[in-house]
């Protein structure tokens, strides 16, 4: 079988899903079941704003693995007290390595997230970092012990998709650990074109908890990954400038 | 005694500990965290770490994310 | 249900399949059954050049309409002909109508389509038209009663993909017939981006056909046509100059 | 009497009908289509149709197509 | 010297300027003039809408050849008896042979403009007819006797740019006779790629009549058409997957 | 009069020109005068393998300005050391800082690119770094006290042009100090995108010196920093789905 | 004699010929065209031309365009 | 005494000064630089610097660079 391993954990399906932005929680299962995700990313934040309760329960319910993030984080030093706060509430040493650069593009800040990762790999934290789609940058994250290397295709929540395709595939020969694409997904066909070019997985939440149906998108991404990792595997055709012909040409009649 | 919690200064009854805090703030108390003064307080040590004068505490909980 | 209807018949599959280019016919029932279609082109050719018993067995098998092609003529007389020997052949009045102007590119002649279509169409054909990308002779092809229209994405075989999705989305506007892309896909991601763009199904042959592995391929475009089409579904998220943050800000800690 | 059948010459018996002709050349008779100088010869009209001096003829089958 | 030669004329300048859409007729000759152009299109309407005496003293006054347009004209009969009328009102017999199929998109109608291109050729006229991006209908009009053809990139005014370099490629492969990129020109870059493409010149007006500094844009246009042209003509470097040192490797110290 | 200011200094031009990969340096003084170029970059090598006597005497009489290069160099120590003996060679403390981290796509190693720009703004030099085209470096860099950054459009010498057109655009508009393009450019056209991005000029080398003819493309890089740059001060036409008419339609005649 | 000249109808001064309704719309004659029933009337046959009625005319002069 | 230039090793004359290294190497010392165990050796310098046993020195010239 064709499973995703990360850090030893075998995964049937390719995309992780995060839970943000939903209109509301009511829907939350279902797009978790449409998805086929087996893994979700979630936050922590001050309980009087928090909402565990019902998120919880239906995490629980569709028996999900949690992959708390540290979103919101600007500096090394706050990204991992976030994650061993997130080790203590979820019981999972796995995080979602964030550290922001920037409050209008929630770009990764290269040099806090590796002095972060660096940090919580000491610490035995499973790490998937959210970085950048710079091959130097993800080799240097998978040297120091990070467990996949997640790189965006365009900004969070721009849905402006894969921006620069050959960096990822130059992130995929770069490194042997498991590369996720993560932020910038807009609609099935980015999915599935990150599949291609090799990527092990896709993290989303925007495309689908803001879509006008989200559970028709979580459908609809549950195929897209899955067309593009067959894709992947199956070989594609070369591209070629001029035609070929799909019906032979032999036998052709004189008509 | 004040402290502070997620943000907000507050009288703290004398001789409270984190877990007497946090039973204040909600009787769920599974998947809930506590930072003091930049640290992890152990869901195990709550109730064995007294309140100080000017604590700043961070008491978080769940929620969906990205 | 979402069902594709072509001139009264409906499909539950949005994808149709060309045969041509198989290494062998022996996977050939292989691959029907992994894409899921239920539409598969076929063609005349002379009897000593044909492969008529074991094609047909399979296809009769698989309980497939067949779609005869015209391809190769470069005539309005050589298509109309050869569309009246394929329905003597395959007892079948439907036909995707093939008129080529260049035996490089295999680019359709509008001119010589245009007069074939309405004969055809005058004779009672339910005629399929593989035309250029450009939405007048679309709605032309649509006006004169063609069945659907069937824009390329691509020279055939060439695997370039749909080169013009501005034009396939105008043509999605202009007609009400459905629209096929027809030609040119080279992997999943082609597939999927088709339908997004209102595409109504997906005509290719190569890119399974020619694949490193048919089968997996045959696989992978049922789900990029279904992925794409519920993501069209589904309505897409805005694309966004800068981000938007995934998680919520709101009682973000002071740590 | 000289036809040309699929783009060769050849001499067909005399009284031949285009019925003959397909089946001198398969025992598989459905699924094939027959033009004569041009114009289709439906299945009916195959042993009906008798082979002329000069015809053009196309015997055709069906193969797999893009 | 590399002189652009349509039906025997010569031009030193590949920057065709198209007229409408400035803001007054008062900057047309700075425009004129930083362009380099030497042909301009012009219109015929109603003699009430009309603006003849500033625009036509300018234009004498610049001394650029008139390339009257046949815009608005939905019919092959519209657009000859325009073509005939202009013949008449600006005595050349040069033709920008528009005819439109679709108001919103403003996209030619190939049936009715190949009519109006044979009609006018055997009238004598210089046709330079402005059609979609295929090929097969470039060749044919080349075929009847354009002195040029004039594919678009995109929409008239859609500032978008070539859609389809593949087929602006392919028909520079098709045809003897010049191509002029006619329509969607946005900015500088979609002109030098036009040239690089292999076009021989360049058609463009609502990017430099509508741009926030019309005669800032014309010497953009200028430099631009001039680039792309020294590029295609130099030669350009081949695309490679990695990188290529750019500084010599040998004798490189150990430091 | 719209001239780059680079640290205090004035130029006319905005091209930057490596002078690597041209077949012989008889051509030099010939490729920077059509170049129209102020600065040309230079690199130093053990004394056996280098060319210095042509070379200098060539830029000596062309009066441009010197910009030692970092190439090769894999570790701050090593680029620092050799920005210092650049110094004493070249007389000038001006230094193009290239930190590379793969030999096969030679991309810039951000945390040893950081560590070497601290240490030579520290020592007084004028450092224009080599980065990624990662927003948050960039500011991190201008932060530091670069002069100037220089974001890569696609791997040195690839010729695949900008491959990330929206992280150049918000590059510009996270530094305030001068961006340059830097690598990746294959022929005008890219150059010409690079300006209207908002970049302030662009470096390149291999797309001239391995030009098939590259005085010829020297000149046509002259003309596409310049259309570009024009362009981008001139403000472009909005980018529309649908047509907008070039030609009046008030007036239109019956005919 | 009614007459349509671009698009409105008018009574035209019988006697009248197409040169006759060019001056009275224009004194600047240069590079105008004018089509009458759909026909292009040459400049050389304006005053040998007269309006007949229900003729369609269309007085045409240069716009900028595109 | 030993010491390697430009990373051959070879053997230096006693008392030889970086100066007279640069000078047996070139005639033309404008724009050369020189390493000397990994430090910059500045051009005021090369004659008061003599060379010693084991030195690792790096003569460098211009070349074209991009």
């Amino acid at each position: 079988m064709d499973q995703l391993m990360i850090a030893g954990e075998k995964f049937e399906s390719r995309l992780v899903l995060g839970t943000g932005g939903l209109p509301s929680l009511d829907v939350l299962d279902k797009v978790i079941h449409c998805s086929g995700t087996e893994m979700v990313t979630v936050a922590l934040r001050r309980i009087e704003a928090s909402t565990s309760g019902p998120l919880l329960s239906v995490l629980e319910r569709c028996r999900v693995r949690l992959l708390p993030n540290t979103a919101g984080c600007m500096t090394a030093r706050e990204a991992v007290l976030t994650a061993k706060l997130a080790r203590e509430a979820f019981e999972t040493s796995w995080v979602k390595l964030e550290v922001i650069g920037d409050e209008h593009t929630l770009l990764p800040d290269p040099v806090e997230l590796l002095d972060a990762a660096e940090q919580l790999v000491a610490d035995g934290f499973t790490v998937l970092p959210y970085t950048n789609d710079d091959p130097i940058m993800a080799r240097r994250l998978a040297d120091i012990g990070c467990a996949a290397v997640m790189p965006l295709g365009s900004p969070i929540g721009s849905g402006l998709g894969i921006r620069n395709p050959h960096n990822i595939a130059l992130i995929r020969e770069a490194v042997s650990v498991p590369v996720v694409l993560d932020a910038g997904i807009g609609t099935a066909s980015d999915a599935a074109l990150a599949m291609e070019l090799g990527c092990d997985a896709v993290l989303l939440a925007t495309a689908v908890t803001r879509a006008h149906d989200p559970e028709l998108m979580a459908t609809a991404m549950r195929d897209a990954v899955s067309a593009g990792r067959l894709a992947y595997r199956a070989g594609r055709i070369p591209r070629r400038w001029h035609a070929q012909a799909s019906t032979q040409v032999s036998g052709l009649p004189e008509l | 005694m004040r402290i502070t919690v997620n943000g907000r200064s507050l009288e703290a009854m004398p001789g409270w500990s984190v877990g007497d805090l946090v039973r204040s703030r909600t009787e769920e108390q599974r998947r809930v965290a506590v930072a003091r003064n930049g640290e992890v307080v152990p869901r195990g040590q709550w109730d064995s770490t007294p309140l100080a004068e000017g604590d700043l505490i961070e008491v978080l909980a769940p929620v969906a994310g990205g």
